[in-house]
């Protein structure tokens, strides 16, 4: 069975977050799901769009969403959380406040677009975890991940405002294919804790200090791994490790990668093609000594 | 049950040859209607409509001079028919129409016109309100020419009165009904009565031991030759209406002879389980209990009750039964089956409760998650010494707690989950925030949005646990969590909160914390207002008649409310309820008879085809078909004049008094006049 | 040296106009609902940075403190995590009011000047605009040009490696039919908000 | 009448639900349009069809039944009773040639004065857009075609009127 | 010998089937015209419009005016007769409810010249000419009647005395109304002679219905095998009787065809079809909206069926035309 999903990279996906869209387009192939990517799609807009002008940032996301709606499949899917957000945003939006959503709607038609509603934009955690479905990952794991143990880190777009597939405080998603991959998840209090998003660029010490914490403790729960869903969030928490380390004299260094990287690693793929060496804190050997070995041991 | 019959003998097309003379009153309200509505317009527009002979204005309507004029107009002016316009029917149509009756004419020759409510209060041009009001006066004057003399219907009230629901309201007015001689029934869900109350510790602001007052309550209640009780009962079916409900009580089968087993408990300690293995509901799971068990040991009635869900006789059929055995007054009885008893009552309180809101749709609270997270009703029944801990404060790893946080409306003023303040939850976290210090010298901090403490000592005890040292953090608790940023944090839970009087966000590190969980109706509270047909609000809670003036009445005659199932309320003002309803109850009983509105509907076997079309559509079983004279009947002491028949009658044969086509006819004329 | 200053609000220092402004924005209008709990400040992970908690700034707004809420630095911090807005007890959008608040500020340059926040989000607006797409590793050095250049030196560190990683797309990207976006961006400036759009 | 045209709507509310959340209304002292004549009746399973056809032979421009929610019915179903008519009536009145939106049919609690507020005001801005009905004015307008004849007829009959007296 | 009673009988819109009616009287007929003088019948007698002109006001004892009123002519001839007349009877269900012409209330004029002049398929008018008015040629002018927009009762025109139902009424009524009418004992005027019973009071199937019934569905007649025994509305089909005057001694019934109404309603009822919609929709079985649409829709023409004969004489009318 083969499905087909209209597809929204993002950003982020054509610079720091190259690796997310590798694993996820080469764990999605595997499963038979196929990406049908959005033709001259724009910027969603993401925070700060909205910061500067309410209208033209809902005008801009609606672009994407009536570029979709001409799609065959009305179902558009983002691996960005921040996209997710945005264009589930302003499809809500629109809806929600007749005024905006006709304002948006009259802007689009002047630019020969047309938007019906018909759109629903799906997070791919949603449609690996529900569409997919969690049997059918189990039967593809060649590799069960037992020694891993997963702090499962979902940033705060995933969820907030608008998961309705799990609890927005203490979701369980990613902690159960964590299990149907064979790892074991931890108890993990700051799951949905922001990591300071785009304030890493603008005041680094506060978002690094945020990072700091939900490194520090995953590490004290007894994790080895930090799962992460969005690429602003793994590149805050991959990257600035180093500087983490300095500025709070603390080492709390710590595996991080996507979570598709880790389905894609389950699955017996190559990590050259699930991106994993563009990871900083990718290590090689990590594969070996912390899962492999754990598992043959 | 007599029904008097409810009409003149002149035939219902319009009283023979009287001439028709109609008063016209037009109420200001003191300013209330008049600040919009022209009222000397009002007046002398219905002075120009047919019959009316007089037309006047007066400032207060409903006051005695008010009243007055309509008596004198009636006698001086040879009136017989009154029409007032003034404020809703809903508020002074009684008071009109017994003033209509003391001058001396029929009270059902009397229409009112709701200008204020209806008008003036909903209204801002001054213009049109009044026009609206004029026509609306059109309407009543025409249709009051076309009323009839009518009488209000008296029938017999059965002397027993059920009560659904055995917390601390349903005994308070099953014990003061049955004091005043009247029959009655108390049917409870659970297998023994008490209810909440029955699981608290103390109670507050004055501290004094929830079993010490309750438990003589449920042993009078068990000894009162006047009360029939049913635990382990519930109510599946009520028909009638009020002096007469017929219901259906189903009878759970707790495998036990009631009239032999004298609760000695022996069977208990028989059980082939030697040690308790199921979650105890009475203790909140706190605790254990057998298959066969008694919720607790002051329960009544004092019967053990066997759970098939658990015991391995019906589990497995394999047990050797020693319980069966040891019982020498053989009251085990496994063959026990669900039994049906059909009472009739002539009254209903409703006093199904509460039940306390479920924290795990609030997993930002961790409760669930971390062990030490619990709920308020699982603390009291650790505080209690007959509970499951025998009064010990521990924690789930035995530690005894050194801090602990009481975070307030769980489940409360939250629009995520309900609404509305549950109203004790700040005076039990207190009183909880006393026991628990009491116990365990801890440091407790209460969290919350603000402290509602509105009652007699209620305040007093706020200050008290102010002087006992108690921390009030003025902030909705964020979230409880274990992630710990420096070492005192370490083991420890942290509730992360906005100081919002310091202003600082904090974090307060406990061992122990507590959710003070808000109230919600009762679980099968929607098949019970369906059952008596009793309305509710949006949330839930049945809905009194008025919220002021007829709080334990409800909208259906002779079912009134008490105690929680009406809304959140603390005990004292539970009981004050329950006191009330069982004085309306009786009331309404002991007169013996209830009047009811005359407006039932009415067959005129000369025009009945006896198509049998009406039969069905009535909800009270009202209309039967008579087979000797082959037409429909109505049963006037069953109809309720809703006038659903009436509507549907294929050939017009049925008309109801105070609603008659030709009445409703003449007002949609009326009001469409001018158009 | 006497440094007492009077600390009282006249009732003339509120702006009126100010709550009316930021409610008519889609999402801030049920803020006079707030009955300041301070759940929005205790879930917050930045309130700690804030001068001035979110709590304060939601009973500041609708009472008309236009002055004090933008010189706050509390809008700056927010990241648009949407804690405060999911665990809000009136679901009062917090989030979307600190959006409000922005984009006021930015329309009336009444924000600390030089907060980079301001910069960076200027700056993605300009390239978004003018491209369709946004470039990361252009944003940041912008960014760091215009606000605290030697701050790139300090990052030269995680440009290598991104460089090394294959993450560090120098490429600006376009989107190919840009005339389109604009004519969806500039809408406004066609049909003024005050005249009835056309149907 | 030369005033300007107001559109004109018969309520139909039952006693225990509508009339007491219009009086809910007033006692909050929510406003909305005054264009609304109300009849009192005990239950909304009272309405008879015919009500509703008489208020728009009569001139309404639109009529609007109010009853209790599904379920809240003091009369136990008289409101589904109500509501299976109200489904037949609309199609009849459609098929008449009377717009949907001119004869409604909601449930109003004793608790939704606001409800009621909104729904009374939607209603009339509706119809207000829908225009005049006024059948009264229109049957009027239909029997002028006689009443030409009338005339004539009277004049002939003028004429020949020597002949037989 | 005082001079017998004047009667006359007049066709208006209708099929001519109350004309026949009156010849179903068959050999009573006699008796009848012994005991009257017909003075005016176009159909079976050679009067001319002007002998009823030349006649004195209120010369005749009763006319019997049969069919709706859709013309000019024939509204003429009804204010002609009715001046001419002591007693003015709508005869059958056109001229007492509008009847089936009353149907074409439905659609404008327009449309329906339209269809019979130009659409029907057994037209052939390629010059799409139609009846006009007034027609010169040569100097000499034909005329027309007016064809109205609207079909009227008989009592929307003129001031109707007694209406005598039924499609086409039953030689039993009639005879029982002339006899009324030769010795005066007649009822208040503006009377139905007929009983002011809904049919099923006479219907023989009345012992057969339930007295719980609820309408899973509605049936169509012509679609479904019928219990030639059991009550229509036990069997889900649609029967008028319970809205329906009897009189009529239910032959449609005992000829195993619901009733359709042509009775009218009883006195006591405005609006015929809006009682039976109220009787029949209110015992639908369903609950829920879907439901109730569902088993509603049973019933695909309501205005046809609720006003097979009363459509003019219904509150509504004609149907409003839409801007």
């Amino acid at each position: 069975m083969t499905k087909r999903y209209t597809y929204f990279p993002g950003c982020s996906i054509l610079g720091t977050g190259r690796a997310c869209e590798e694993s996820t387009r080469a764990v999605f192939a595997e499963l038979g799901v196929e990406l049908d990517d959005l033709e001259d799609w724009n910027c969603c807009g993401a925070t700060a769009y909205m910061s500067v002008d309410e209208h033209k940032a809902l005008a801009l996301a609606a672009r994407n969403l009536a570029l979709a709606d001409t799609k065959e499949c009305p179902e558009l899917t983002t691996p960005c959380s921040g996209c997710y957000l945005v264009l589930n945003k302003t499809q809500r939006y629109m809806e929600e406040y007749p005024r905006v959503g006709d304002k948006v709607k009259c802007a689009l038609k002047d630019a020969g677009l047309n938007y019906t509603g018909r759109v629903r934009v799906r997070h791919m955690l949603d449609i690996l975890v529900h569409d997919v479905g969690l049997d059918e990952v189990r039967k593809h794991v060649k590799r069960p991940l037992k020694n891993a143990k997963i702090a499962p880190y979902y940033g705060c777009q995933t969820v907030r405002p608008y998961l309705d597939f799990d609890h927005q405080h203490y979701p369980m998603t990613i902690d159960r294919l964590a299990e149907a991959l064979g790892a074991t998840p931890v108890h993990f209090p700051l799951k949905t804790r922001c990591c300071g998003g785009s304030q890493m660029g603008t005041l680094p010490n506060v978002a690094q200090r945020l990072c700091y914490a939900i490194l520090r403790e995953a590490r004290r729960q007894g994790a080895n791994l930090i799962l992460s869903v969005c690429p602003l969030c793994h590149f805050n928490l991959d990257s600035y490790q180093p500087d983490i380390r300095r500025r709070f004299g603390e080492d709390v260094s710590i595996t991080t990668m996507y979570y598709t990287q880790l389905v894609g690693l389950a699955f017996g793929m190559d990590p050259e093609t699930l991106g994993l060496h563009r990871n900083m804190t990718w290590d090689g050997s990590w594969l070996e000594r912390e899962v492999l070995a754990g598992a043959t041991a | 049950m007599t029904g008097i019959p409810n009409t003149d003998g002149n035939g219902r097309r319009g009283a023979a040859g009287e001439e028709i003379r109609i008063g016209f009153y037009v109420c200001h309200c003191g300013m209330n209607i008049a600040s919009l509505v022209d009222v000397a317009a009002v007046a002398k527009e219905a002075a120009k409509l047919p019959h009316v002979i007089v037309s006047r204005e007066y400032k207060y309507m409903c006051s005695d001079p008010g009243q007055e004029f309509i008596m004198q107009d009636i006698r001086e002016n040879r009136l017989n028919r009154i029409v007032v316009a003034a404020c809703s029917p809903n508020l002074h149509e009684s008071t009109f129409r017994g003033a209509v009756a003391r001058g001396g004419i029929n009270p059902y020759f009397f229409q009112m016109v709701n200008i204020r409510e209806h008008g003036s209060w909903v209204h801002t041009d001054a213009a049109a309100a009044t026009a609206k009001a004029i026509d609306q006066v059109r309407a009543a004057v025409a249709r009051v020419a076309k009323h009839r003399p009518l009488e209000r219907r008296r029938m017999e009230v059965n002397q027993a009165v059920l009560i659904v629901g055995g917390g601390i309201a349903g005994i308070t007015a099953a014990l003061n009904l049955a004091d005043a001689g009247k029959k009655v029934y108390l049917v409870e869900r659970e297998p023994t009565i008490g209810g909440h109350m029955a699981k608290y510790d103390k109670t507050f602001p004055t501290l004094d031991c929830a079993a010490c007052i309750l438990t003589p309550k449920m042993s009078a209640v068990r000894e009162h030759p006047n009360i029939t009780l049913w635990t382990y009962s519930e109510v599946t079916k009520v028909d009638g209406h009020v002096g007469k409900f017929k219901v259906t009580v189903r009878r759970k089968p707790r495998y036990i002879d009631e009239e032999t087993c004298v609760g000695c408990l022996e069977c208990i300690s028989a059980c082939v389980f030697k040690t308790p293995k199921f979650e105890d509901e009475f203790n909140e799971g706190l605790g254990k209990r057998k298959p066969i068990y008694i919720p607790f040991p002051q329960a009544v009635p004092p019967l053990v009750t066997i759970d098939p869900e658990t015991c391995l006789k019906f589990k497995t059929g394999k047990c050797k039964s020693p319980c069966e055995t040891v019982c020498d007054r053989k009251a085990v009885d496994f063959s026990q089956t669900e039994k049906t008893e059909e009472i009739e009552v002539g009254a209903v309180i409703v006093a199904t409760g509460f039940k306390a809101f479920d924290v795990t749709r609030l997993p930002i609270y961790g409760y669930g998650l971390y062990d030490n997270v619990y709920t308020a009703l699982e603390v009291e029944r650790m505080v209690t010494s007959s509970g499951p801990t025998g009064g010990e404060i521990t924690l789930r790893d035995g530690r005894v707690p050194k801090s602990i946080g009481i975070i307030h409306c769980v489940g409360s003023r939250d629009k995520k989950t309900n609404r509305w303040c549950s109203r004790v939850c700040c005076m039990y976290s207190l009183k909880l925030a006393h026991l628990l210090r009491e116990h365990t010298g801890a440091d407790v901090y209460q969290f919350y949005i603000d402290m509602r403490c509105p009652g007699k000592g209620y305040d007093e005890f706020y200050e008290r646990m102010l002087d006992e040292g108690v921390q009030m953090i003025r902030g909705r608790a964020a979230e409880v969590t274990d992630w710990t940023m420096s070492p005192e944090e370490e083991g420890k839970l942290v509730v992360r909160v906005e100081d919002t009087l310091a202003a600082y966000v904090r974090r307060i590190p406990v061992d122990m914390v507590v959710l003070s969980t808000g109230m919600e109706p009762a679980v099968g509270a929607d098949e019970i207002r369906r059952m008596f047909n009793i309305s509710c609000s949006t949330e839930g809670f049945f809905l009194e008649k008025h919220p002021k003036l007829a709080p334990v009445e409800t909208a259906t005659a002779g079912v009134f409310i008490a105690g929680c199932c009406q809304g959140p309320k603390d005990i004292p003002d539970t009981v004050a309820q329950a006191g009330a309803a069982a004085a309306q109850a009786l009331a309404l009983i002991d007169k013996g008879y209830v009047e009811m509105e005359p407006n039932t509907s009415y067959i005129d076997p000369d025009d009945c085809s006896g198509c049998k079309s009406c039969i069905p559509l009535c909800p009270y079983h009202a209309i039967a078909f008579d087979e000797g004279s082959k037409k429909a009947v109505i049963n006037e002491a069953l109809c309720t004049g809703c006038g659903t028949c009436v509507a549907s009658c294929p050939s017009g044969s049925i008309s109801q008094n105070l609603f008659e086509d030709d009445q409703i006819f003449s007002e949609i004329e009326e009001v469409l006049s001018h158009v | 040296m006497d440094t007492t200053t009077r600390h009282i609000k006249y009732q003339a220092d509120c702006d009126p106009t100010f709550a009316p402004a930021i409610k008519a924005i889609p999402g801030c209008e049920k803020l006079d609902s707030c009955i300041q709990c301070g759940t929005c400040s205790g879930i917050c992970p930045l309130s700690i940075y804030m001068d001035m908690p979110p709590r304060r700034i939601m009973n500041l707004v609708r009472y008309g403190f236009k002055r004090e809420v933008m010189n706050s630095n509390t809008v700056w911090l927010c990241s648009a995590c949407y804690a405060c807005t999911v665990e809000c007890p009136r679901q009062i959008k917090v989030t979307d009011v600190m959006y409000a608040l922005k984009q006021m500020a930015i329309k009336e340059r009444l924000y600390p000047k030089r907060f980079p926040m301001v910069v960076l989000a200027n700056q993605f607006y300009k390239m978004v605009r003018h491209r369709g797409r946004m470039n990361e590793i252009h944003l940041v050095t912008r960014l760091y040009l215009l606000t605290n250049w030697f701050k790139l030196l300090e990052m030269a560190r995680l440009g290598i490696e991104l460089i090394r990683r294959g993450r560090f797309s120098v490429k600006p990207d376009n989107i190919e039919r840009r005339a389109e976006l604009h004519a969806i961006l500039d809408y406004e400036k066609r049909y003024p908000p005050t005249e009835a759009a056309p149907k | 009448m030369s005033e300007a045209w107001e559109p004109r709507i018969v309520a139909f509310f039952c006693n225990w639900c509508t009339y007491t959340a219009a009086d809910l209304a007033g006692v909050s002292r929510l406003k909305y349009a005054p264009n609304l004549r109300t009849i009192r009746v005990m239950c909304s399973g009272r309405v008879d069809p015919q009500f509703v056809l008489e208020a728009f032979a009569r001139g309404a421009d639109g009529v609007l039944i109010g009853g209790c929610h599904p379920g809240d019915c003091h009369y136990i179903s008289g409101n589904y009773k109500c509501l299976r008519r109200f489904k037949m009536l609309r199609r009849l009145v459609r098929d008449m040639g009377i717009e949907e939106g001119r004869l409604r049919l909601e449930w109003i609690a004793a608790s939704e004065g606001e409800k009621l507020k909104n729904v009374v005001n939607e209603m009339v801005a509706h119809v207000r857009a829908l225009g005049p009905l006024r059948l009264n004015q229109k049957f009027a307008e239909w029997d002028e075609e006689m009443n030409q004849l009338e005339h004539a007829v009277g004049e002939a009959q003028k004429a020949k009127e020597p002949v037989h007296a | 010998m005082p001079e017998k009673p004047k009667i006359a009988f007049y066709w208006c819109a209708s099929c001519g089937g109350c004309e026949e009616s009156v010849v179903d009287l068959a050999e009573n007929i006699l008796d009848v015209v012994a005991a009257v003088d017909i003075v005016f019948w176009p159909v079976a007698m050679d009067f001319k419009v002007s002998d009823v002109e030349a006649m004195p006001d209120g010369s005749i004892a009763a006319t019997m005016i049969n069919g709706a009123i859709r013309t000019s002519e024939q509204e003429e001839m009804a204010r002609l007769l009715r001046r001419k007349s002591k007693y003015l009877i709508a005869y059958g269900a056109c001229a007492q409810l509008g009847g089936l012409p009353a149907l074409a209330n439905q659609f404008p004029r327009e449309q329906i010249m339209k269809f019979v002049y130009e659409e029907s398929p057994t037209v052939d008018n390629p010059a799409r000419i139609r009846p006009q008015t007034k027609f010169a040629e040569d100097g000499r002018v034909a005329t027309l009647p007016e064809f109205r927009n609207v079909v009227r009762t008989l009592d929307q025109v003129v001031e109707v005395d007694y209406y005598l139902p039924g499609c086409a009424p039953t030689p039993k009524l009639l005879a029982k109304a002339v006899e009324a009418l030769l010795t005066g004992d007649l009822p208040p005027k503006g009377s139905v002679l007929a009983p002011d019973v809904a049919l099923c009071e006479e219907c023989p199937r009345k012992d057969s219905k339930p007295t719980e019934v609820a309408f899973k569905e509605f049936k169509r007649p012509h679609l479904t095998a019928l219990d030639p025994t059991l009550c229509f509305l036990a069997q889900g089909v649609v029967c008028m009787g319970v809205a329906t005057r009897g009189g009529c001694e239910a032959q449609c019934v005992r000829g195993h065809m619901p009733c359709t109404g042509c009775f009218g309603p009883t006195s006591r009822v405005r609006d015929q079809g809006a009682k039976v919609l109220s009787s029949l929709s209110a015992n639908v079985a369903a609950e829920d909206e879907h439901g109730i649409e569902k088993t509603l829709a049973g019933i695909p023409d309501p205005v046809g069926t609720f006003y097979r004969y009363g459509l003019a004489a219904s509150l509504l009318r004609r149907k409003v035309s839409l801007r």
